[in-house]
């Protein structure tokens, strides 16, 4: 039995929204009367957290606890356009629509809170626990639960926000390719270590290391779960995945689990990352889309793993035990150059 | 469709049920079921072996008899642990409490492993239909299949002397993974190491599973070592066509056959 | 794991730039859907029950590229639960294109195909009845007769000139406002070709590649007072599935209301609207509920795939590692209709040479049509392919010169106030920051000169 | 053919049901009794999504005819809390960020209580093992692995009867 190691490395970029149609997305957002936001979207959690982030979003602008926030999405009756969840964008277009909302429904809530407390709204702060307070005068401070009591009930004011966020349509240059297709670039390196059964042409991935620049980690624990799950999903679309084993011949396409071939858990690698955060000029507190991007490094890192492994290159993917084990068959007949 | 759903608590009861056009036959259901819910299949009527009297393992004198509607997991037991491997490549642990022994040998290829198992074991089947029982060996259930109207009641083979029984399965993923090859075999071999005799099946090289005489005959009177491990897998390379599908090529298959055939049978 | 990824950001680099206080940003907060998907109590778009519920189940083409001879619907008919079956004569506006919006066209793609079928799989009669299982036995009924034609299924067969052409225009291109393929070019590729030290050309290709979200893609069409339809459906874009199903149905987009936002998995196989023009459209031709889900079987070989992809890379290197000339010819199997595919091979074009600073670069991407499975959108769209072509060029590159793969790449990386050959200037680059964070994490050192790099300045 | 009635146990609650011929049991726990928590995921007892227990044994519900569940005791995700008190998988799951879009979720836990009912105390293989027929597209797995061997260290930590 022979079974050769080897690592090998790939680094990517990969590009937050894309916009040759143009590309905006809304956020509406009103308080309830005891201080709770309603964060109103038409926009699709796909699985990633969209629901989550865009909560953390909100309650940073607007000064509350991430608790009193509630997302209220996707019914296209009641909340305002968005594209859609795809091309990475979701954070990005619905994370600044949100702000420029949340901003406004914080102007709001902090010129009631004025008025209840006798100062200028620019001289009070939040401490995001629900209290709105003077700045330097402690003690003399109104809840957001008051304070929006106070506008349904004292004021007759809405305490409420739009937001809207355009990405504004490229129209490509077809002599040159000049064009402005995106908002900022997110990066990777991963590091591949696999061992190569050289008898079968089976592959065994052992670890994927990452380093993510991704702008902010809004949520570090759901950057972690993009990063585990993509890698996975590469490694997947590395070694395994078609819907068509024989392309271009449409012969055995696969119709279920066991034919669509996905590592399972028994063969997974150990996974490890790093974050590097160099905020985006245009994301929210600088946040660059994730969502994509995981999948995509891992691939040329385990093939070129694999070349260092055993001296064989498949450029096909994917890179299964017959691949492999007839380029080594061929590279056995034929010297090595 | 709607279809019935009968419950016999007998064997003559099934039978009965059987009888008439359109009536399948239905232990764990893992096959049958998924046909139905895909469209592939519209029986009138279902006839579940479940309260048929079909399942649970009985240790003879010299032989096991295992009834056809036992659940693939009712098989971890003590007298049968030389089929853990077998068993822990059978599916999933989910699909291993519905699928049955005996519906696996209706499973179309790749699947089916258990059937490569029992091939080895030189299994025979007991068979009930309208005019009465009888016993078939499971080689001639290959060739030859059983009416319509009869049932699969349980299988039979003898408990293969310790360390001769050998089993691989080379799959694409480790778990869950229809196999590529599956190879089972029980070998005997004198104190010289040579192997006096031996019985060699393979799943992934024809249609459903088969025994491998070409191997055997390669096997036979050699020492076993790697190169005579190998070689009864040459020879078994090129006695039998293999398929394509999903998983793998008829080439890689032929390619590897060697390569397990000398692992399932020496470990290394 | 998750416990400890928070001490896993390194602060220390752009530390300036990130520096910054948020109390709600920046934390791990647990999901705020996770207890509902623990205790099964999410609701995705088909946890609702509409009494009277009919199914679809579409007859497909059994055939790469056929003409149709005749559909006969009597057997399907006569089967008991079946209550009606559409066709394309049922389809107010059944040419269309899903980036019509945005101003892509032509109209090229039959909702439910008319005289002809262009893929295997390609929907051509729905059946609806009271039970899914009537409504499968009588999708299995319904006869087709074909005239198979001469099928397209290689991409670089489907360029030829003399190719059966299987697109109404005549050929099996994409048209990018008059032109056969989409073109991007910075310096003088050819001239730098003749001055480099090695050229190393290589070709990379993918299969198409299914997204398996767990959750298949499907949605509930409901007959609401006012001529109104609400659309209960796992769509990725509420909005984008609203106006194309509204534009195919020709009804008032005031008509519909789409109702969704938890999706079982997505991986832009939910972008395509495919099941919410049918289910609507059998709710207006029967006046009650219509359910239409892929089964898995669907969801594997009919629902788009991410495109395979061919790609060349051509590249000519400096002995001391310096890429200076990058030609790059990408063929984007689109399979039998658009679908995102044209966006996605501009998408590919834009996202070379990689995140490299090449001097001289040519960039020549086709979004080419075959008879097989029209592709789509997947995570990574247009890059995932991309990015294996050039790192494993990049690794090419790195052992004919002898270098160390790190190396090669931070030497390359692109650098802020770079310009990318389409001509948009290069800001907040990092990919020499990952590269060295990369390498450090598994120990691997890097010579100080490497090590001082960086992304804001040249060296 | 007629439909006929069918009992069993859900969750501890005693269930007669009308049901027509040949439907599938996911289709009843989901349409006839609300329990939505159980998904169709494939029809073809490959994703696992609709995994029950019937008599304390996992099933895939997509295989399994309602008819032949007369008689059995059936547990699914909405029977896996106790008094609105979540089971140390549940809590684990959440902790360890073992869900994404969820869709999987549950059948991942049915799955997993199977093992932990069994083997309180698993060695990773034996959790590796037991959730090989539940496929899940997004997290890789691995946190949700770490969430079942998480769940166990709970559990061995409770009292017995809480457990």
């Amino acid at each position: 039995m022979t079974r050769l190691r080897g690592r090998g490395i790939s680094a990517v970029n990969y590009p937050t929204g894309m916009n040759l149609g143009g590309d905006p997305s809304q956020a509406l957002i009103h308080a309830t009367t005891t201080g709770n936001f309603v964060v109103t979207l038409s926009s699709v959690d796909l699985g990633q957290g969209l629901r989550t982030i865009m909560t953390q979003i909100a309650a940073e602008v607007l000064g509350v606890p991430p608790e009193s926030v509630i997302i209220d999405t996707a019914d296209t009756d009641t909340g305002p356009h968005c594209m859609g969840t795809f091309a990475s964008r979701a954070t990005h277009r619905i994370g600044n629509a949100i702000i420029m909302a949340a901003t406004e429904a914080r102007n709001a809530l902090l010129d009631v809170a004025g008025e209840e407390l006798e100062v200028a709204a620019a001289d009070l702060e939040t401490d995001g626990d629900g209290r709105i307070a003077v700045k330097g005068v402690p003690g003399k401070s109104i809840s957001v639960l008051d304070a929006a009591l106070a506008a349904h009930f004292k004021y007759g004011r809405t305490i409420s926000g739009r937001g809207i966020y355009l990405k504004p349509r490229s129209y490509p240059d077809f002599e040159t390719g000049a064009m402005d297709p995106d908002s900022c670039q997110a990066h990777a390196c991963t590091i591949a270590e696999v061992e190569v059964d050289t008898e079968t042409g089976e592959v065994r991935v052992l670890k994927l290391t990452s380093a993510y620049e991704i702008g902010r980690a809004l949520n570090p624990m759901m950057v972690e779960q993009q990063i585990v799950g993509g890698s996975w999903m590469g490694m997947s679309h590395a070694l395994y995945e078609t819907t068509e084993p024989y392309y271009p011949d449409r012969a055995h396409g696969p119709v279920d689990f066991a034919e669509y071939l996905m590592p399972g858990p028994a063969d997974i690698p150990q996974y490890d990352a790093v974050i590097l955060e160099r905020p985006s000029a245009s994301g929210p507190f600088g946040a660059k889309g994730i969502g994509e991007m995981t999948a995509n490094s891992p691939i040329p890192a385990i093939a070129n793993a694999i070349f260092d492994a055993c001296g064989v290159r498949i450029d096909e993917l994917p890179i299964t035990p017959e691949k492999l084990l007839r380029a080594l068959d061929a590279a056995a007949v034929a010297p090595r150059r | 469709m709607a279809f019935a759903v009968h419950r016999p608590e007998s064997v003559p009861a099934v039978i009965a049920a059987l009888a008439g056009p359109g009536r399948v036959a239905v232990s764990g259901g893992t096959l049958v079921i998924r046909d139905i819910n895909e469209g592939r299949s519209f029986p009138n009527a279902i006839v579940s072996l479940r309260r048929a009297g079909l399942s649970g393992v009985v240790r003879n004198a010299e032989t096991i008899d295992i009834g056809a509607a036992t659940p693939i997991a009712d098989l971890a037991r003590p007298e049968l642990a030389f089929l853990d491997g077998v068993l822990r490549g059978f599916a999933s642990p989910t699909l291993r409490n519905m699928a049955s022994l005996g519906g696996n040998l209706f499973a179309p290829r790749p699947y089916g492993d258990s059937g490569v198992a029992l091939l080895a074991l030189d299994a025979s089947l007991g068979i009930a239909g309208p005019h009465g029982a009888r016993r078939m060996p499971l080689l001639e259930f290959y060739a030859a299949g059983i009416a319509a109207d009869e049932i699969v009641t349980g299988l039979r083979f003898a408990l293969p002397a310790p360390g001769t029984w050998r089993w691989l399965k080379a799959t694409r993923r480790a778990l869950n993974s229809a196999s590529v090859l599956a190879i089972a075999a029980v070998v005997e071999t004198d104190s010289a190491g040579t192997v006096a005799a031996a019985r060699i099946a393979l799943g992934g090289v024809d249609a459903h599973p088969v025994r491998s005489p070409a191997a055997e005959a390669a096997l036979c009177g050699r020492v076993l070592d790697a190169a005579a491990a190998s070689h009864a897998g040459e020879e078994a390379a090129a006695a039998h066509p293999c398929f394509a599908d999903a998983y793998a090529s008829a080439w890689y298959r032929r390619r590897v056959l060697p390569v397990h055939m000398r692992r399932a049978l020496l470990g290394i | 794991m998750s416990a400890d990824i928070t001490a896993r950001i390194r602060e220390d680099i752009f530390a300036a730039e990130r520096a910054g206080v948020f109390r709600a940003v920046g934390r791990a907060l647990p999901r705020i859907d996770a207890r509902a998907h623990v205790s099964g109590s999410t609701r995705y778009y088909a946890d609702r029950s509409f009494p009277g519920l009919l199914h679809v189940v579409m007859a497909r083409s059994e055939r790469h590229h056929a003409l149709i001879g005749g559909i006969d619907l009597s057997a399907a008919e006569a089967v008991k639960g079946v209550v009606r079956i559409l066709t394309h004569k049922d389809v107010p506006n059944n040419w269309y294109t899903i980036l019509k919006l945005i101003g892509m066209g032509p109209d090229e793609e039959p909702v439910l195909a008319e005289d002809r079928v262009l893929y295997r799989g390609e929907p051509v009669a729905a059946v609806l009845a009271e039970t899914a299982d009537a409504a499968r036995e009588a999708a299995g009924k319904v006869r087709i007769a074909y005239e198979d034609l001469p099928a397209v299924l290689d991409i670089e067969a489907a360029m030829l000139t003399d190719a059966s052409a299987i697109k109404p225009h005549g050929s099996n291109l994409f048209i990018y406002d008059g032109r056969d393929h989409f073109h991007v070019h910075c310096g003088d590729t050819e001239a730098a070709f003749c001055e480099v030290e090695h050229i190393l050309e290589h070709s990379y290709q993918s299969s198409p590649i299914e997204h398996a979200p767990v959750e298949t893609t499907g949605a509930i069409a409901v007959p609401e007072p006012n001529g109104r339809y609400s659309i209960h459906s796992n769509t990725q874009a509420a909005f984008f599935t609203l106006d194309n199903a509204a534009l195919i149905l020709g009804v008032p987009f005031r008509h519909l209301r789409v109702i969704g936002g938890t999706v079982g998995g997505g991986f832009g196989g939910k972008v395509d609207v495919i099941v919410e023009p049918i289910a609507v459209l059998g709710a207006m031709r029967t006046g009650r509920p219509v359910k239409y889900a892929f089964s898995r079987e669907e969801e594997m070989q009919v629902s788009s795939p991410r495109a395979a992809e061919r790609i060349r890379i051509k590249d000519g290197v400096m002995a001391d590692g310096r890429i200076i000339a990058r030609d790059v010819r990408i063929l984007v199997d689109a399979g039998a209709y658009s679908r995102h595919s044209p966006y996605g091979t501009i998408k590919a074009a834009a996202h070379m040479p990689g995140p490299y600073t090449v001097p001289n670069v040519t960039i020549n991407a086709w979004c080419v049509y075959t008879n097989r499975t029209p592709s789509s959108a997947m995570r990574g769209f247009g890059v995932t392919i991309g990015d294996f072509a050039v790192e494993v060029q990049m690794d090419r590159i790195a052992r004919l010169l002898g270098r160390d793969p790190f190396e090669l790449r931070l030497q390359n990386a692109y650098r802020d106030g770079e310009m990318k050959p389409h001509r948009k200037k290069v800001e907040g680059a990092a990919l020499v920051e990952v590269v060295q964070a990369a390498a450090e994490r598994i120990g691997h050192s890097l010579p100080p000169e490497y090590r001082a790099m960086s992304s804001s300045r040249k060296g | 053919m007629r439909s006929s009635f069918v009992s069993f146990t859900l969750n501890g609650e005693e269930k007669e049901l009308l049901i027509a011929p040949g439907q599938r049991l996911v289709d009843v726990l989901r349409e006839q009794c609300g329990a939505m928590g159980t998904r169709n995921g494939c029809g073809q007892g490959g994703c696992g999504a609709c995994t029950v227990h019937v008599d304390a044994v996992p099933m895939l519900s997509c295989l399994v005819l309602a008819e032949l569940a007369e008689g059995c005791d059936i547990l699914t995700i909405e029977g896996a809390a106790r008094d609105r008190t979540l089971h140390a998988l549940q809590e684990a799951f959440v902790a360890e960020a073992a869900t994404q879009c969820g869709f999987c979720t549950a059948g991942m836990i049915m799955a997993a209580k199977a093992l932990l009912d069994r083997d309180p105390a698993p060695q990773r293989e034996a959790v590796v093992e037991a959730l090989s027929g539940n496929v899940c597209r997004c997290t890789g797995y691995e946190p949700i692995i770490a969430a079942v061997l998480a769940a166990a260290a709970m559990l061995a930590r409770l009292p017995a009867a809480a457990a």
